[in-house]
């Protein structure tokens, strides 16, 4: 018997309202089960969305399933499963030298919320349902991120996150009522018939050139490109770690997915165009990303830096034709989400007592050799090294630009990747080669079932990523 | 009656957009940034509701977005106020530039 | 184009409350000028026909978000506070970027003139109650339902969100205490 | 007894070893030895057979007139459908002697290194995987897997060099890993020019050597793919890490690095670039001469002034390197068959080197040659066997250095054209600054009166004279019985000598 | 090759030659040499006797069965060893291991069998106490198999082979005590010049196989790869003929090994080395390497007048200089050392001054140079045996500790006797035949310049040779005697040489004119010439006087011969001549300063600070920018607004040129 194609969402909106009515009771019981209760949802969604199949057909009149969008909904399933998995230690004994955090069953639900937005995303045809469903995806994310507000740099991050949203929501309604205006109807189909008429010279692209540019505008804020990541290495430190994950997997995840929804969509006829002013941004992104990160010593501000340069890799894919450039960055993307949800464990690990900075590393491979180990394959794959998972990913990447024929732009990413290894390095150095002060010698490190399970999934999945890469094809399909 | 064309609207709009994204990059006060944010919002809306009058196919679409553009603003104006008071309580000021102890 | 004097009243008077909202030194006049911008706003609406977002403007924008604004303004700025002024370094960027904005978009809407005659203008009711709702809640092909779902889950989050943000936190934990750790 | 899966076989051992060793305990070195012993060992033994087993198939056959490689134990399986990658793997002459020299000095290396105490687990599971890495590269002729495999072989070393290396080892490690890495970012732009610019869709060398390259595609792509693998073999400009790296690295490590991943460059260059973009290289060679007759003659001169051993030897590979360069720039049939050969007799040469130095290192505790002197009295196995070394680096018959130098002047001397002639000269007259430096270090080190504080040394034990002994049997069997290299590699240069000739005069 | 079966025994195995030494040196050297010390002397004594032996047999059966042959040469035994270039344009070069019989090679294994095995026994006796022996039979076996096997080459490959193998060979005798720091230098010395020589051997090598496409002598030596060596090739950096050019690299590899004027310095510092060693390294074989080259690429070089013109040059002013700084030598070792200089120089003048004037080439040049060297072999290697004896008698090697030894050590006084008479060119002793023939063979081929040279340097070579003679067993003792005593051992193999250093002139003549006569190109003609008459009694008249003169000076009544052995109180010319005329300084300076200090040091700063610099410098660069990157990160919402709204402009401009 078939699934219908609109099971899985049907059964987030009810995942969602089931963890908003736990958070109501608001007693220690049903506190203690929201967790449980979230990782298994999740993870029976993404199985779900793995039985079903894509479907044509439009429900409710412009929600459809396409594969891509299934893709991305495995994808979106995927991280946020990780970054539950990731957040119930934070909840249950806290982290990063700071007490527990409260309300897990509020911040669950707010988190699956962001998670349909997400879905929308990929779903609708038109651009108001786009709007509501990227602002879905974002404006949840400012409450997540001000998680613990009332911490002196909590609240400071998420001021700056908020200030800086909103300013980007702006440009983004700004080249919304462009495009509208240029195209007469909200309608992808109407918009991209427009932009092609435009596109031959039948009328001056100006109000288009704005629209594109307030576009970029807007998802560079999300996506952390160039010009606008200044926000990032902020808010990663200030807010709490699981939700910098969650920026760092899900939002970056969903940003990606707008715009290669807008490139492939209502864009598409001025694709070429397009993608060359990626190809700019990606170079330029992942440039500063690798270079902001050369002096970093705090680690979630090492990993901000780290994801704004994951995300230049990552712009460098979409410069590649639709399919390729799609199968690309899911591929990355799912990759993406498994070593850095690793690092942050490792890390979560590590920095328990010490806060989590590059000493709490140090003499890590003398301590417990199998976590110093789970974080060199975390850090080789982050740079792309064989024989793990990062290296066939960014091939997958520098394939889909190489082939738009951009051969010296891949050997200037790959450069850019260099670069990357060097900090990357840095942070062995301090596990492997650093020696340990004395009197810390043998800091013993907590870590509970749940997280060794993680560790323990992660690292198989990074590594098998790497070596058997088939995986990867049914992606491309 | 058609006493004034859609670009002078969209000229009107643009000039609305700008001093918001001004203030926006001028002010030090949190709240007043938000109040221009709201502005540039406003702007969009503008346009927004001049394009559907104009020249639209499907004029009540462009209409229906700037409605829910503003519920939207009103959501989004909601959490940003409810973190500027979060943070008010705990670092006794509303001064972005006293906000700088996230660096490097 | 021929200056149609109500449109230039409406006109001035938006102009007049945006530059009195970004430039006001004390936040509460600010947010006062932008009351009387969103105003025009509305009225601006009903001189192109658009009743419904002049009516959803005036009452979500002025009564709603307005008034919260004005609560956190009294709420977070203690009385006789000097009002913070910024640099004046700060504000020559700023009147660099916002000018070269305005030029952008006034350069691109100058040359869209012709671009937009080749459709003829809505008729009068266009926004009407009736078409709104319609294209609102109709599950059909062209109908928006989809929107307005995501919009009440969109609401609902912020709902949870903002209580979850702003709840005064739990006696036990008081800020010095923390100030500490 | 010649199947496919034993030749996948050899670089799944290591992998195999490195599993065995998550289990072991933190404490117990000699297990973790003892498994690699076992592991290398049996490796070896598996080489020899398909060498054997090689040698029997390609009894007597004229080489090929052909310009496609032929394959022996040849397996070809769909590995990423997406992009069409295969797991194609096939040995001809050239892979097998580089599978069976990787495998000598790695069993040479576990035993060279039976001193490591600190992580020893960590170590060896490095070692394993830097060797599969080395495996892979020669065995595979799909081109994304031998850039996977090169790469895998770059990976552990700035671990190896700046967990378990000497003096300035975070600084040498980052600059080798680092310089080591970009060459490779070059060659990623270069693979995937050659997989979308043949518009072929396959990474299969053999199909992508036959395909007609536009001239201006290849004069562009030909240097990129020349340096990045040059890069790794110590190309003039790009040798400064080779010095630092090899200094700096622990026993074992230098000696597989020097000893074989050098190799991996000029192979590379040897089977990628010259292979699939021929007119490429018939173009650009006669430029790319100079740098390399920089290398050959530059190398013995700054070796001389240098005090310490591993410096030395350093600079000794700089120089054989370009050696193995020139003989490629040459592009004459005898030429590439010399630097084939001259690969295999350095990485010997080399690997047994830097073993000797080790364990003199490990009994002085001095790598600078003046504090040294008078050790042959002390330990005459380590002393003689350096000077055999010393022998075969400076190109004395009945040595394997002589037979691969003769074999590559005597090549380069066929290339008519006036620079190539020069460089040519140039090279064969730098063999005495090569005996002069090798000589020097080795009398400072060997001969002359005793100091007092070494008077209590002790010669090798059983564990070291195995790992020398192996590699003297190397030297000493393609020293003086070349015959069947010489035809083994017959067979795997004619189709690329071919291929280059149908370039230039099509 | 002939074909094997009809050959006699001996010559179808002749590989046997080969295979004794070095079974005597893999068994040496790999056991007695750690365990069994005191049995490596005999076993490898008893492999050099039965070497010699079938040595001696192979010779006489290719006596016998080469008597039809062209030239008598024949190749009994070959294989290929290494082939280059299967493919391509050129044909396939293949270097191959055999050994080619011919009058010269027959010869040389005759003779270096023979003063192998002599001095085999004789180091039995002579290394008896040094605790390295057993190191010290392997090496010699070594270098008696390398230089059978350069001796039976049958290509110049082959050739080159077992030259380096000599050279390395001799490496390691020289340097067989390396405790003493001089002998490390002198070993390093030596190999490092000869290596210097070898490169240009090599590079002849390459451009012969490159023109001729073979490394065969018989191949080399024909008429068509003369022709083919005329075509002008390339060197790079000049364009020349390749045949003068080849033959004069060619010849250089010589000029190294036999220690020819200027890269003669290694061999006097060679002495530090045990004098064995000396015997046989440094006076019969490896330095007469150079000569045998030379003659087994004679037609070759007899083809290229300027080489032949070279070799006479170097020959006849290495053996004037060799001579006139012997005079002044006080250790005895140095003047035997110069002694053989000298001769070797007399030898290749022989081949060099074979080439007529007017064209064509004297065949009695060739062969008086080939049977000077048969002689010479015996009585330098006899005078190295005795000089041995002494020393191991007076303590250390100065002639001053010397003197009056003629009572002590009768059979070893008479044998050297023998000696310096045969050296000296005195009739009827062999060293008169040979030096005669090659004096007269100059005149005959109309060099008379050279002629008269070669008459002085022979009076000069009886006067140092009686000095040496007389220096040592006649006067009175200047050092103790009381244990002096002729050891069995070492006096065995004196006396046994002393007979050869007689006889062999008067009964090798007659063989040497018929049976050694060089294979000529077709456009060489030879020239048979007629004996001058007026040489051998000119030869013997100087020799007579410059023995007497010795006597005058250091043996008779009036002799002074305190201020003989006084080096220091001498006027400057002598202590110039006592100083070698200072070439070994010169050569030093050159290595040292310019080429360690004026090029080594300054590549060396430069790979360091320069191209080392370069890269750090862009890793230096790369963190600047980094730091600057994380300054601009101040922290404050106004920049991160401001940059975003920047980046609006910024892609909006980008935008620019993408819509029009």
């Amino acid at each position: 018997m078939t699934l219908p194609s609109i099971l899985p969402d049907v059964a987030l909106l009810a995942l969602a309202a089931l963890l908003l009515l736990a958070g109501l009771a608001g007693n220690e019981k049903s506190e203690r089960l929201a967790f449980p209760a979230a990782i298994g949802g999740t993870a029976l969604l993404f199985l779900l969305s793995l039985l079903v199949q894509p479907s044509p057909e439009k429900f409710l009149g412009c929600w459809s399933v396409t594969p891509a969008g299934l893709h991305f909904r495995q994808l979106f399933l995927f991280a946020t499963l990780l970054v539950e998995a990731f957040a119930r230690s934070y909840f249950r004994r806290g982290g990063d030298g700071k007490g527990p955090l409260e309300r897990g069953s509020e911040f669950l639900a707010t988190l699956h919320l962001v998670l349909l937005g997400a879905f929308a995303v990929v779903s609708v045809d038109n651009l108001l349902a786009l709007f509501v469903g990227l602002e879905l995806a974002t404006i949840p994310l400012y409450c997540l991120v001000a998680w613990r507000a009332g911490d002196r740099r909590g609240g400071e991050a998420a001021v700056k996150y908020v200030v800086m949203g909103a300013g980007a929501s702006c440009f983004d309604l700004f080249s919304f009522s462009y495009l509208y205006g240029l195209a007469g109807s909200l309608d992808f189909g109407a918009v991209a018939t427009r932009v092609a008429s435009i596109q031959d010279g039948s009328g001056s692209s100006g109000l288009l050139r704005v629209a594109v540019a307030a576009l970029f505008a807007g998802v560079g804020f999300k996506l952390t490109i160039f010009p606008f990541q200044m926000w990032a290495p902020d808010v990663y430190e200030g807010a709490p770690t699981p939700v910098t994950l969650l920026l760092s997997v899900v939002s970056k995840s969903a940003a990606v997915a707008f715009l290669l929804v807008l490139m492939h969509g209502p864009l598409a006829p001025a694709l070429a165009k397009t993608q060359e002013l990626v190809l700019l941004l990606s170079a330029l992104t992942m440039t500063v990303g690798n270079l902001g990160a050369i002096h970093q010593r705090h680690l979630r501000r090492f990993m901000a830096y780290s994801s704004v340069a994951q995300a230049g890799f990552i712009l460098a894919a979409l410069v590649g034709p639709a399919d390729r450039a799609t199968g690309a960055a899911l591929f990355y993307l799912f990759v993406y989400a498994a070593t850095n949800t690793l690092a942050f464990a490792v890390f979560a690990v590590a920095g328990e007592e010490r806060g989590e900075t590059f000493e709490c590393l140090r003499g890590l491979s003398r301590r417990s050799p199998a976590l110093a180990g789970i974080l060199a394959v975390c850090m080789f794959s982050l740079a792309g090294i064989p024989p793990v998972a990062g290296f066939v990913g960014k091939f997958f990447l520098f394939s889909s630009a190489a082939s738009a024929g951009h051969y010296l732009f891949v050997v200037f990413a790959a450069l850019n990747g260099t670069l990357s290894l060097y900090y990357y390095l840095h942070v062995l150095r301090e596990a492997y080669i650093v020696p340990e002060e004395e009197g810390k010698e043998n800091g013993a490190l907590r870590v509970d079932p749940l997280q060794k399970v993680l560790l323990g999934c992660l690292l198989l999945a990074v590594v098998l990523l790497g070596l058997l890469p088939q995986l990867s094809d049914f992606l491309s399909r | 009656m058609t006493g004034f064309s859609l670009s002078a609207v969209l000229v009107l709009a643009a000039l609305l957009f700008a001093v918001g994204l001004y203030g926006l990059l001028s002010r030090r006060n949190l709240i007043g940034m938000l109040l221009c944010v709201e502005l540039m919002l406003n702007a969009a809306n503008v346009n927004l509701v001049a394009f559907a009058r104009f020249e639209s196919g499907d004029p009540a679409s462009g209409a229906l977005l700037s409605v829910f553009s503003i519920a939207i603003a009103g959501a989004e104006m909601a959490v940003a106020l409810a973190i500027l008071v979060a943070m008010h309580r705990r670092r006794r000021t509303l001064d972005a530039d006293e906000l700088n102890e996230l660096q490097g | 184009m021929n200056a149609d004097p109500v449109f230039l009243a409406v006109a001035a008077a938006m102009v007049a409350g945006a530059l009195g909202t970004a430039l006001c030194k004390n936040v509460l006049h600010a947010a006062l000028s932008l009351v009387l911008c969103f105003f025009a706003t509305a009225i601006l609406y009903l001189l192109l026909h658009a009743e419904f977002n002049a009516l959803a403007q005036t009452m979500v924008y002025v009564g709603g978000i307005l008034v919260f604004m004005v609560f956190a303004i009294l709420m977070t700025s203690r009385l006789g506070e000097k009002d913070l002024e910024s640099g004046a370094g700060r504000r020559a960027a700023a009147l660099l970027v916002s000018g070269a904005f305005l030029f952008a978009v006034v350069q691109a809407v100058s040359g869209a003139e012709e671009l937009l005659s080749l459709r003829k203008a809505a008729n009068e009711g266009f926004a009407s109650f009736g078409d709104v709702g319609r294209l609102l809640l109709s599950p059909a092909e062209g109908g928006q339902l989809v929107a307005f779902e995501l919009a009440t889950a969109l609401l609902l989050a912020a709902l949870v969100g903002v209580v979850a943000v702003a709840r005064r936190p739990a006696p036990k934990s008081d800020p010095e205490e923390e100030e500490r750790r | 007894m010649s199947s496919p899966l034993l030749l996948s076989a050899i670089w799944v051992v290591p992998l195999l070893a490195a599993f065995a060793t998550l289990f072991l305990k933190r404490d117990d070195h000699l297990a973790v030895k003892l498994v690699h012993a076992v592991c290398h060992g049996g490796n070896l033994l598996l080489a020899i057979s398909l060498l054997v087993s090689f040698l029997a198939e390609t009894e007597g056959a004229l080489p090929a007139s052909g310009t496609v490689t032929q394959l022996h134990f040849a397996m070809d399986r769909i590995w990423i459908p997406a992009l069409n990658i295969h797991y194609n793997v096939g040995v001809d002459g050239l892979s097998m002697l580089m599978i069976l020299l990787t495998a000598m000095i790695i069993f040479a290396g576990v035993f060279a290194s039976w001193g490591i105490r600190d992580r020893a687990r960590e170590f060896f599971i490095l070692l394993d995987l830097l060797v599969a890495g080395v495996y892979g590269t020669f065995m595979s002729f799909d081109l994304f897997a031998l850039f996977l495999f090169y790469e895998v072989a770059v990976l552990p070393m700035y671990l190896l060099i700046g967990v378990w290396g000497t003096g300035r080892k975070e600084y040498s490690a980052m600059k080798l890993t680092l310089m080591l890495v970009a060459g490779s970012a070059l060659l990623m732009g270069g693979i995937l020019a050659l997989y979308f610019g043949s518009h072929l869709q396959t990474f299969d060398l053999n199909v992508l050597s036959q395909y007609p390259f536009p001239r201006s595609f290849q004069r562009l792509f030909f240097p990129i793919l020349f340096f990045g693998f040059g890069v790794l073999s110590a190309i003039f400009p790009f040798h400064t890490w080779s010095p630092d790296g090899h200094a700096s690295a622990p026993t074992a490590v230098s000696m597989l690095h020097a000893g074989v991943l050098m190799k991996l460059g000029g192979y590379g260059i040897l089977r990628v670039a010259m292979y699939v973009l021929p007119e490429g290289a018939t173009e650009w060679f006669p430029w790319l001469i100079l740098p390399i007759a920089v290398n050959v003659a530059y190398g013995p001169f700054v070796a001389l002034r240098q005090r310490d051993l591993k410096y030395i030897t350093a600079y000794s590979s700089v120089s054989h390197l370009g050696l193995v360069l020139l003989g490629l720039a040459v592009c004459t049939f005898t030429g590439i068959k010399g630097s084939a050969m001259q690969m295999i007799s350095h990485g010997l040469l080399t690997g047994l080197f830097f073993a000797l130095i080790g364990m003199i290192y490990g009994r002085t505790h001095t790598r600078n040659v003046d504090e040294m002197g008078g050790l042959m009295k002390r330990m005459p196995f380590l002393g003689v066997s350096f000077v055999l070394a010393g022998f075969a680096g400076l190109g004395l018959p009945g040595l394997s250095g002589f037979v691969a130098e003769s074999t590559i002047f005597l090549g380069a001397f066929e290339n008519p054209s006036a620079v190539v002639r020069g460089c040519t000269v140039v090279a064969i007259l730098s063999i005495v600054t090569t005996a002069v430096y090798i000589l020097r270090a080795a009398n400072r080190m060997l001969h002359g009166p005793l100091p007092e504080r070494f008077g209590t040394l002790t010669d090798a034990v059983w564990n070291e004279r195995l790992a020398v002994i192996v590699l003297l049997i190397g030297l000493f069997g393609m020293g003086l019985f070349p015959g069947w290299i010489a035809d083994a590699l017959d067979g795997s240069v004619a189709p690329l000598f071919n291929n280059l000739v149908r370039a230039v005069v099509p | 090759m002939e074909n094997a079966a009809a050959l006699p025994f001996a010559l179808r195995h002749v590989w046997i030659v080969l295979a004794l030494p070095l079974l005597s040196f893999v068994l040496n050297g790999l056991w007695t040499c750690r365990k069994k010390e005191s049995w490596s002397g005999p076993i490898s004594t008893v492999l050099a006797g039965a070497n010699w032996i079938f040595g001696t047999l192979c010779v006489w059966q290719w006596w016998k069965a080469s008597a039809g042959l062209p030239g008598r040469s024949m190749v009994p035994w070959s294989f290929d060893w290494l082939t280059f270039g299967q493919l391509g344009t050129f044909r396939p070069l293949t270097a191959g291991i055999g050994a080619l019989l011919d009058p010269i090679s027959a010869m040389m294994v005759f003779v270096v069998a023979t003063i192998a095995f002599f001095v085999h026994v004789y180091s039995i006796g002579y290394m008896r106490e040094d605790p390295a022996r057993g190191r010290f039979f392997p090496l010699l076996s070594l270098f008696a198999f390398a230089m059978l096997g350069l001796v039976l080459a049958t290509n110049v490959f082959q050739m080159y082979v077992f030259w380096e193998l000599v050279g390395v060979s001799s490496y390691q005798l020289i340097g067989f005590w390396y405790h003493k720091p001089s002998a490390v230098a002198a070993s390093k010395k030596a190999f490092i010049v000869t290596r210097f020589a070898d490169a240009f051997f090599l590079l002849g090598i390459v451009v012969l196989a490159w023109v001729v496409r073979s490394f065969d002598f018989s191949v080399l030596n024909s008429a068509a790869a003369a022709e083919a060596l005329l075509r002008p090739v390339s060197f790079g950096f000049f364009e020349a003929p390749a045949l003068p050019v080849a033959a004069a690299l060619v010849f250089a590899g010589g000029w190294g090994k036999s220690a020819m004027f200027p890269l003669h310095i290694w061999l006097p510092d060679a002495m530090e080395g045990p004098t064995p060693v000396s015997s046989i390294i440094h006076s019969a074989t490896m330095v007469v390497a150079g000569v045998f080259l030379s003659a087994r690429m004679f037609p070759l070089f007899s083809a290229v007048p300027s080489v032949m013109g070279l070799i006479a040059f170097v020959g006849a002013f290495t053996a004037a200089f060799a001579a006139v700084v012997a005079i002044a030598q006080q250790d005895i070792k140095r003047i035997l050392a110069f002694s053989t200089l000298s001769q070797i120089g007399y030898m290749l003048f022989a081949l060099g001054a074979a080439a007529v004037c007017g064209g064509g080439v004297l065949v009695a040049g060739y062969s008086a140079s080939m049977f000077h060297v048969f002689t010479h072999a015996f009585f330098k290697c006899l005078l190295f045996l005795v000089a041995g004896s002494v020393i191991h008698v007076a303590g250390n090697n100065m002639l001053s500790c010397m003197g009056g030894l003629r009572t002590k050590m009768p059979l070893t006084y008479l044998s050297a006797l023998a000696a310096t008479l045969a050296i000296s060119g005195i009739p009827p002793f062999s060293g008169f035949w040979s030096k005669d023939e090659i004096v007269a063979s100059a005149f005959q081929a109309g060099h008379p310049v050279l002629g008269t040279v070669g008459l002085l340097v022979g009076a000069l070579t009886a006067f140092y040779m009686f000095r040496f003679f007389f220096l040592i067993f006649h006067g009175e003792a200047r050092s103790d005697r009381s244990h002096a005593h002729e050891d069995r051992w070492m006096t065995f193999p004196i006396v046994c040489l002393a007979i050869p250093s007689l006889c062999a002139g008067i009964l090798a003549k007659p063989l040497f004119e018929s049976a050694f006569r060089p294979r000529l190109l077709p456009w060489v003609q030879a020239v048979e010439g007629t004996h001058a008459a007026f040489v051998p009694v000119a030869a013997t008249l100087l020799a007579l006087l410059g023995a007497v003169a010795a006597w005058f000076l250091y043996c008779g009544p009036k002799a002074d011969v305190a201020r003989a052995l006084d080096a220091e109180h001498r006027p400057a010319w002598y202590r110039l001549v006592y100083r070698k005329f200072c070439i070994d300084e010169i050569w030093l300076f050159v290595v040292r300063r310019i080429l360690f200090e004026r090029v080594a040091a300054p590549i060396k700063w430069f790979d360091r600070k320069i191209v080392d610099g370069a890269m750090n410098l862009v890793g230096k660069s790369v963190v600047l920018a980094g730091w600057c990157v994380n300054a601009l990160q101040n922290g404050s919402l106004a920049t991160a607004l401001a940059f975003a709204a920047g980046g609006f402009i910024l892609v909006w401009l980008l935008a620019g040129n993408l819509f029009p």
